[in-house]
């Protein structure tokens, strides 16, 4: 359904930091893409979405298809028509306005009549939003996060990409957020590309990984292989053969892994 | 060290806290716990001054504190990082470190501008030298002169505690330090905080969502629910609290297994 | 006593124009943040296209004028499109920035254009003035109230629960996080502008009528600044009100100036020491939204 | 060549009446220039429009006065930045004449009593703002009597708190004094274009009978208009630059009955012997000879001609330079440029006192209801008219010079 | 490792005070100096047309920084810049001819002087924000407008005021020539100054409140403290700025102070760039010399063929006038950034030249 071939991705016309990235992602599956901080997942869901464009980053090389279409160089509300959706990074929600009003605007590209039983169904999944009558900008991280994923899921998309959805949330959320994603790809069959830091979720929700260093994709299977590699195991899930190291002990030395 | 008595918080029709009291002794690696929207945020912005209690007092280092605003709390040693990313965008990352020295410099507008008649100068790089060793100590040498706000948010995360660590506090509040973070990086940076309250000897309140961290390195753990306390102890008692467990991690009471940070987290998902 | 009595229908009257600017300001600034220093000019060139129209090719007014505002609309339009279009994502400054380069440009225009003269207007009404609470007020002003009236409401409702308000709301608190809920922000933009040039015209198509066309007249662009901020930047309702408040405010202190003080301007001045004092209490003018501070 | 800078508002804030005046001068000087010049030497007029933009008009000035080409005179324009260059051209020697007719410019020593700084190488050409106002207020004391009004008429001026409208506001109010009329607090208005109704409203209430406009045409057409609208019956006095044919037009019927001070012995209609030389000059810039051209283009070719007529005896008299020009304004009395006779009013500059004239022609505005038409038909058809009123003679009183 | 930087590639830093300093390489800091004994130079071989541009610049330059502080550093856009450049003006002509004080004098006193009134109408900036601060400092500048027709012991009322020219010891600053030294040290020093201010602890403060106002009040900064002290440092650049202005036209008269002049001002720091000190100085050239530019073309272009053919004649001052506007704009469309950045741009190009990415 997507695919993304060997794109490089430039900052400000001088900031090299996708070099070569290519990954795929089947329709109707859930992807993870992994990756330490900066090496450019955020990065690569906003070359899909042409966020890019906005924050002075251009796809220099290779492409983008979605749906047997090239989309790199499109404005990114276009893509949003197409039925991709971002839920970026830091919730970004729009605080000066209500969670309904927030909701609603997810769902600004649709013209069905849908929208009233879906603000309901997003409701069934977050009551906490309904409770909350006030400005989105009063609410707490958590509650912004699952407004974000709300928001995602009145736009009905046929891709959604998500940047690090359980960040910020308590082990329960955490649960239900991941409960959530899986339903939004089964009953709705929507496809996800999931961006995350919680590796271990991550790759029991999805059917297939990616883990990326520096711009490029350095390791990628099916799930299942990459639950069983010893490097994953011990740098992304904690603990590979050995019991998980307690936080305590890790004190004095420090490892570090570089796939390349 | 901090304590809080009857803490109430109220923001229009939401109760964010509800008479809330506890104490952190000096030199603790103290956490806070608990759902979404619980009020840990909000509790941590009522010690750091963002917030005015409603009703109820704070006390720091014996002094009541409640009326007293963000800036000279910082200057009576509270620092702290924030859950959404606070740092000033537009500065290199070593400027934002030094921003955290501010109360620590003599210098003003005047004898800055004279730079090097008035010992501005030499004052500026003592201080930047101490702050250099911060930047060793988190290990971001190699942004040093790079703009904040196009940093990664992991980086971004880890600036945000250098800039907290710079203001040499006596308590330093970090509202979600690990989110957004790897498990690897989760590692550096439980170092890095346990190194800050073992040897900085600086008293630490922790809020944080990874309950495997929470365990491990705190000393005591307070938990809130609705902006009520509703436990408050070692970790692992309160993490034995069947209460805790059901509103928290989402366990169900029936659930015979051993309490454990990782059982919640490798649980299946439904 | 009378005196004070008419000062003070004046001063509601004139708000009521002030109003009708300052919503046209709110307008853009809703959609994107930006402050249109050329404002005054679209007032300027709608006064112009609708006096060509009646002077020129001798168009009856009812005819004229809806279609300076059907050729507001497509300006406004055109407008973003050619200048302001790449200017999105920029910062802000940049783009208020080049609303000023924008009013010179068109300053100059329309002199080049219409010449450096005032002209009048050709008579509308049939009756040039009516009675107005024992007053004598200009036939256009009270036209141009009820037109104003109208349009207020519209955006009021607009605003608040249509999906393409709502959108635009949405791209002035965050122009990315619009993009990616599916906004064309462009789109957005150029619609606001569009409006907002409209909105504009009926201002300066009353006053046009009133004093007769002149470049000067673009000042009225800057003088409903305090109307704008005193209703609350953000605000539809609080501009209109914001703009009854000036209008008043000056004719109030043109009274007590009159009567008591002789201090001569305390109509143009007076308007700003109450902004300032107004602003002390409430930040965020009467109706503006508070700024969310919370970390 | 023979350098001259000429300063002009084409495009800023007082372009309603800086581009006739402009205008005129321009096409003077190219006329000058067509029949050969000062003493078969022609004049290098370098015209900027500075946008009434006083910093504009130095560093402009500021080119002109320096290096090989030094600018042996200066046409000049408004208040800000003929004030701003008097210390200036004081100093370099250039004669400056100017659109600005402040009192205190006609100072040439600074020995007035005003506490005016000497201006020595400032003219211009018509009365002085202040003697404009004293002449218009000697004939509405007679106006007064003559309509036998009862009491002491009520005066009040008005304008915004600018050097330009204040200009003569002291000099008015003293002279109104003295001559019996109860003088109200001055009101102010801005040089823009506005609501005035309120402005108008106290006019009516306090039952002011003359008053004094020393704003631009903009902004009193905006006040003219207003107190037609409430009823406020009230003889507005203009200033020279408060009212021209393209103001009356503006302000249609609201401008009937004004009154105010023409610098030239007749308007474009009129007719007299230098006309015909008038006519010759416009086609300069309208080739069909058909431009009507209000007041102001017909004043700034009396002003172009009185510095050539000075050119032409400083070249017989040592050349020209700054320095001698000022000499050549003080050698004839009551003079009028050659061609010129019966247009441009006879005047006399010495070397203690600018007041070129003293003499204040008064006309008033008729204007019929429709002005719809263009100006020149307006006129043609008569429904604007400016017809002389009366002539006051100023005293030349020491006691105002420079005020 | 420990101390490169990675600025100035290929310039190493071997210790923190070098890392500091104003100019970030050898190379930048000798052309600087270059350019100041260049313009050192200037009086002996240009005209005084020239050198009044440059006396602009130099006087413009100075206020500008200070409504860069306010405005680029602190984030507190101000409309009446105009008014405290106004006030300066006044100031230091009062101190003079009321006063009898020294030029010299006068003119750091206005500066003093102009701060407390920046300071009074800074005093909104401890509550308001964004653009209701700036339309409370459009206030300021009417207000001001108003006080400066209306003192007549002041300003001289609407009549203005004279300025004595600079003297010291007898030698009198007033020519062109002469004045240019007096700009020339007068803005060196002030650029010196802003500069390092920027650097140390209270031009950080400022930048902090701009960027993040709340989480600068965590760390230890006292938002109102800074928020009216900036205007303050803005105020006195202004007076500093104004001052010159009037001792260099002699005569000072209220005509000059209005918003159009305020807009110029902001119109010099973002056309030159927000937050950048040599930026003020690119974007107050820019802006001075720009309309000067279009006088020039219009005047190659009157009277030729084009003239003619476009029946142009006296319009050709408004497409001067709209030349100047459209400028701007292409501009901002091209550079939205200022002309700093452009120059920072260049710079990285070559420096990486000619590897770009
Ligand atoms: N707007 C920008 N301008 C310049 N560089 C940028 C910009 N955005 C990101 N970068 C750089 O690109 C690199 C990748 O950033 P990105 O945000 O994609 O990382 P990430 O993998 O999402 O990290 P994290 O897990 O911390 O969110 C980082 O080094 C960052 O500094
Ligand atoms: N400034 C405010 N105005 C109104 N309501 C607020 C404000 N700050 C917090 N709240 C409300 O108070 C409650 C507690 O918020 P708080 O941010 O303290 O939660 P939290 O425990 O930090 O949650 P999370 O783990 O999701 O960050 C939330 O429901 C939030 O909506
Ligand atoms: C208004 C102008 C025509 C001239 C006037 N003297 C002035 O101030 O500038
Ligand atoms: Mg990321
Ligand atoms: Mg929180």
């Amino acid at each position: 359904m997507l695919s993304v071939n060997n794109i490089e991705v430039v900052y400000n016309d001088v900031i090299l930091v996708l070099r070569g990235l290519s990954l795929e992602v089947p329709e109707g599956e859930i992807v993870a893409l992994l990756g330490a901080n900066g090496a450019g997942k955020s990065t690569t869901l906003k070359a899909i979405s042409g966020l890019l464009k906005t924050e002075d980053g251009e796809v220099t090389r290779g492409d983008i298809t979605f749906a047997g279409e090239r989309i790199n160089g499109i404005d990114p509300d276009k893509i949003v028509r197409k039925g991709i959706f971002q839920v970026m990074e830091g919730r970004r929600i729009i605080s000066d306005m209500t969670c309904q009003e927030n909701l609603r605007l997810g769902a600004f590209t649709r013209r069905d009549n849908g929208v009233k039983d879906d603000l309901e169904m997003v409701y069934q999944y977050f009551p906490r939003l309904k409770e909350r009558t006030g400005l989105a900008g009063y609410l707490s991280g958590g509650e912004q996060q699952m407004l974000a994923i709300g928001r995602a899921m009145m736009a009905r998309p046929k891709l959604i990409l998500m940047d690090e959805p359980s960040m910020g949330l308590s082990p329960l959320m955490v649960k239900e957020v991941f409960s959530i994603i899986q339903q939004i790809n089964k009953d709705l069959g929507v496809t996800i590309l999931l961006v995350e830091q919680n590796a271990r979720m991550a790759l029991q929700a999805a059917t297939r990984g990616y883990i990326m260093e520096n711009g490029k994709v350095v390791l990628d299977g099916t799930a299942e292989e990459l639950r069983n590699n010893e490097d994953v195991k011990e740098f992304y899930l904690g603990g590979g053969n050995e019991e998980r190291k307690s936080f305590k002990n890790l004190k004095s030395f420090k490892r570090r892994k570089r796939w390349i | 060290m901090f304590e809080a008595r009857g803490v109430n918080l109220r923001f229009g029709g939401v109760q964010a806290l509800t008479d809330v009291s506890f104490g952190i002794r000096k030199g603790e690696l103290f956490s806070i716990i608990g759902p979404n929207g619980a009020g840990k945020t909000s509790m941590v912005n009522c010690i750091s001054g963002r917030y005015k209690p409603t009703d109820g007092k704070v006390f720091f280092k014996g002094a009541d504190v409640t009326a007293m605003t963000p800036n000279h709390r910082a200057a009576l040693g509270i620092g702290r990082t924030f859950q959404n990313l606070a740092l000033f965008g537009h500065m290199t990352v070593l400027d934002n470190i030094m921003v955290g020295r501010h109360h620590l410099l003599k210098n003003n507008f005047l004898t800055g501008s004279l730079y090097w008649l008035t010992g501005a100068r030499k004052e500026e790089l003592a201080h930047r030298r101490e702050v250099e060793e911060i930047i060793d100590f988190l290990e971001i040498q190699h942004v040093r002169k790079a703009t904040a706000g196009t940093l990664s948010y992991g980086l971004r995360k880890r600036v945000e505690l250098a800039r907290a660590i710079a203001l040499k506090p006596d308590l330093i509040l970090l509202d979600e330090p690990m989110a957004g973070m790897n498990l690897e990086e989760k590692e550096d940076m439980a170092r890095y905080i346990v190194d800050l309250n073992e040897e900085f000897g600086m008293t630490v309140v922790m809020i944080e969502h990874d309950m495997g961290v929470v365990m491990d390195i705190s000393h005591r753990v307070m938990v809130l629910e609705f902006g009520k306390k509703i436990a408050e102890g070692m970790p692992e008692e309160v993490l034995a609290n069947p209460r805790v467990r059901r509103a928290y991690l989402g366990e169900d009471d029936e659930d015979g297994e051993a309490p454990s940070a990782h059982t919640a987290q490798q649980k299946e998902v439904a | 006593m009378t005196l004070l009595f008419q000062l003070l229908v004046n001063g509601l009257i004139v708000g009521a124009l002030y109003g009708v600017v300052a919503m046209s300001f709110v307008l853009i600034y809703k959609a994107s943040r930006i402050v249109n220093f050329a404002q005054g000019e679209f007032l300027l060139i709608g006064a112009w296209t609708c006096w060509w129209l009646l002077t020129s090719w001798q168009l009856p007014f009812w005819i004229g004028f809806p279609i300076t505002l059907v050729f507001m609309l497509i300006f406004g339009v055109v407008l973003q499109v050619v200048v302001l279009r790449p200017m999105i994502g920029e910062p802000i400054i940049s783009v208020i920035m080049v609303t000023i380069g924008l009013s010179i440009v068109f300053q100059a225009a329309m002199k080049w254009m219409f010449g450096v003269f005032a002209k009048p207007f050709p008579q509308i009404f049939a009756s040039p003035t009516l009675d107005v609470f024992g007053l004598q007020v200009q036939t256009v002003y009270v036209v141009s109230l009820g037109i104003s009236i109208l349009i207020m409401a519209g955006f009021g409702w607009f605003f608040k629960y249509s999906r393409l308000g709502l959108a635009m709301r949405a791209t002035a608190f965050d122009q990315q996080v619009a993009q990616s809920l599916g906004i064309s922000v462009r789109q957005m933009f150029a619609m606001s502008w569009a409006i907002s040039a409209m909105v504009s015209a009926v201002a300066g198509v009353t006053v046009g009528v009133v004093n007769g066309v002149s470049s000067a007249l673009s000042f009225f662009g800057i003088k409903v600044f305090p109307a704008v901020i005193l209703g609350g930047l953000d605000s539809i309702i609080g501009a209109v009100i914001g703009g009854l408040i000036v209008g008043v405010l000056e004719n109030m202190a043109h009274y007590v100036d009159s009567q008591w003080l002789n201090w001569g301007n305390m109509y143009e001045i007076a308007p700003f020491y109450v902004l300032i004092a107004i602003l002390m209490v409430k930040p965020y003018g009467l109706f503006g939204t508070k700024d969310i501070e919370r970390v | 060549d023979i350098p001259v800078g000429h300063l002009a508002d084409q495009s800023g804030g007082t372009s309603d009446v800086g581009v006739p005046y402009a205008q005129g001068v321009s096409d003077a000087l190219a006329y000058i220039n067509s029949k050969g010049g000062v003493n078969g030497v022609k004049l290098a007029v370098d015209s900027v429009d500075y946008g009434y933009q006083a910093p504009r008009a130095i560093s402009q000035y500021k080119k002109w006065s320096s290096g090989s080409d030094k600018i042996a005179a200066l046409q000049g324009w408004g208040t800000a930045d003929t004030e701003a260059l008097t210390a200036f051209v004081g100093k370099d020697e250039i004669p400056a004449y100017s659109g600005s007719y402040s009192g205190h410019l006609t100072d040439p020593t600074g020995k007035g009593t005003h506490g005016s700084k000497p201006a020595p190488y400032n003219f211009f050409y018509g009365p002085s703002y202040s003697d404009s106002l004293r002449g218009m207020l000697t004939w509405a004391a007679e106006d007064w009597k003559k309509k036998g009004g009862s009491g002491k008429p009520k005066y009040v001026h008005m304008g915004a708190n600018h050097p330009y409208p204040n200009a003569p506001k002291d000099a008015g109010e003293q002279l109104a004094k003295e001559l019996g009329f109860d003088v109200l607090p001055a009101v102010q208005f801005a040089l823009t274009p506005g609501d005035y109704t309120a402005q108008c409203l106290t006019l009516k209430e306090s039952g002011v009978n003359y008053a004094y406009l020393g704003n631009t045409a903009g902004s009193n057409i905006s006040v003219l208009k207003a107190c037609q609208t409430v009823g406020a019956k009230v003889q507005f006095m203009g200033n020279v630059w408060g009212m021209d044919e393209n103001a009356a037009k503006a302000a249609g019927a609201a401008a009937d009955g004004v009154v105010f001070p023409l610098r030239t012995a007749v308007t474009w209609a009129g007719s007299a012997p230098g006309m015909a030389m008038m006519k010759e000059i416009s086609k300069i810039s309208d080739a069909a000879g058909t431009a009507y051209r209000p007041v102001h283009y017909m004043a700034g070719v009396c002003t172009a001609f009185y510095m050539k007529e000075a050119m032409d005896w400083a070249a017989k008299n040592g050349g020209v330079t700054g320095p001698n020009i000022r000499k050549a304004m003080y050698q004839k009395k009551d003079w009028v440029p050659a061609g010129l006779e019966g247009v441009c009013i006879p005047s006399t500059w010495t070397d203690t006192d600018h007041r070129g004239m003293t003499a204040v022609n008064i006309y008033r505005a008729s204007v019929a209801a429709d002005t719809g038409a263009s100006v020149a038909d307006l006129v043609k058809s008569g429904a604007i008219k400016l017809e002389k009123i009366s002539t006051v003679d100023v005293p030349r009183k020491p006691e105002w010079l420079g005020w | 490792m420990a101390n490169v930087s990675i600025i100035p590639s290929g310039d190493f830093k071997t210790s923190y005070g070098t890392d500091t300093t104003i100019f970030p390489t050898v190379t930048s800091r000798n052309f600087a100096i270059l350019g100041v004994v260049l313009l050192l130079a200037c009086p002996a071989f240009m005209d005084r047309y020239w050198l009044s541009l440059l006396i602009q610049i130099g006087y413009l330059g100075i206020a500008a920084l200070g409504l860069n502080i306010l405005v680029g550093f602190t984030g507190q856009i101000s409309i009446g810049h105009s008014a405290f450049f106004g006030f300066g003006a006044f100031a230091s002509a009062w101190l003079n001819n009321r006063w009898g004080v020294p030029v010299f004098l006068a003119i750091p006193l206005a500066g003093v002087l102009t701060t407390g009134v920046g300071l009074i109408f800074g005093m909104p900036a401890a509550r308001l924000k964004g653009l209701y601060l700036a339309i409370a400092t459009l206030a300021a500048q009417y207000i001001l407008q108003d006080f400066f027709a209306r003192a007549d012991w002041f300003t001289g009322g609407t009549n203005g005021t004279i300025a004595e020219p600079l003297t010291i010891f007898g030698f009198a600053f007033d020519t062109d020539e002469r004045y240019f030294y007096v700009v020339l040290v007068a803005m060196v020093v002030m650029y010196i100054l802003g500069t390092n201010l920027m650097r140390t602890r209270d031009g950080r403060a400022l930048v902090a409140v701009r960027d993040h106002y709340l989480s600068a009040e965590i760390m230890g900064i006292n938002l109102t403290k800074y928020r009216t002290m900036s205007f303050g440092i803005s105020a006195f650049y202004a007076g500093i700025g104004g001052a010159l202005y009037a001792h260099y036209l002699q005569f000072v008269s209220v005509e000059g102070f209005t918003i159009v002049f305020s807009i110029q001002f902001l119109g010099m720091i973002i056309i030159g760039g927000l937050g950048s000190i040599m930026g003020t100085l690119m974007g107050t050239a820019f802006m001075v010399l720009l309309p000067e530019l279009m006088q020039a073309a219009s005047k190659l272009v009157s009277g030729t063929a084009i003239d003619t053919a476009l029946n142009l004649k006296d319009n050709i001052a408004f497409l001067r006038e709209m030349s100047v506007g459209l400028v701007i704009i292409l501009f901002l469309v091209f550079e939205p950034d200022g002309l700093a950045h452009r120059w920072k741009q260049i710079k990285a190009y070559w420096k990486l030249y000619p590897f770009s990415h």
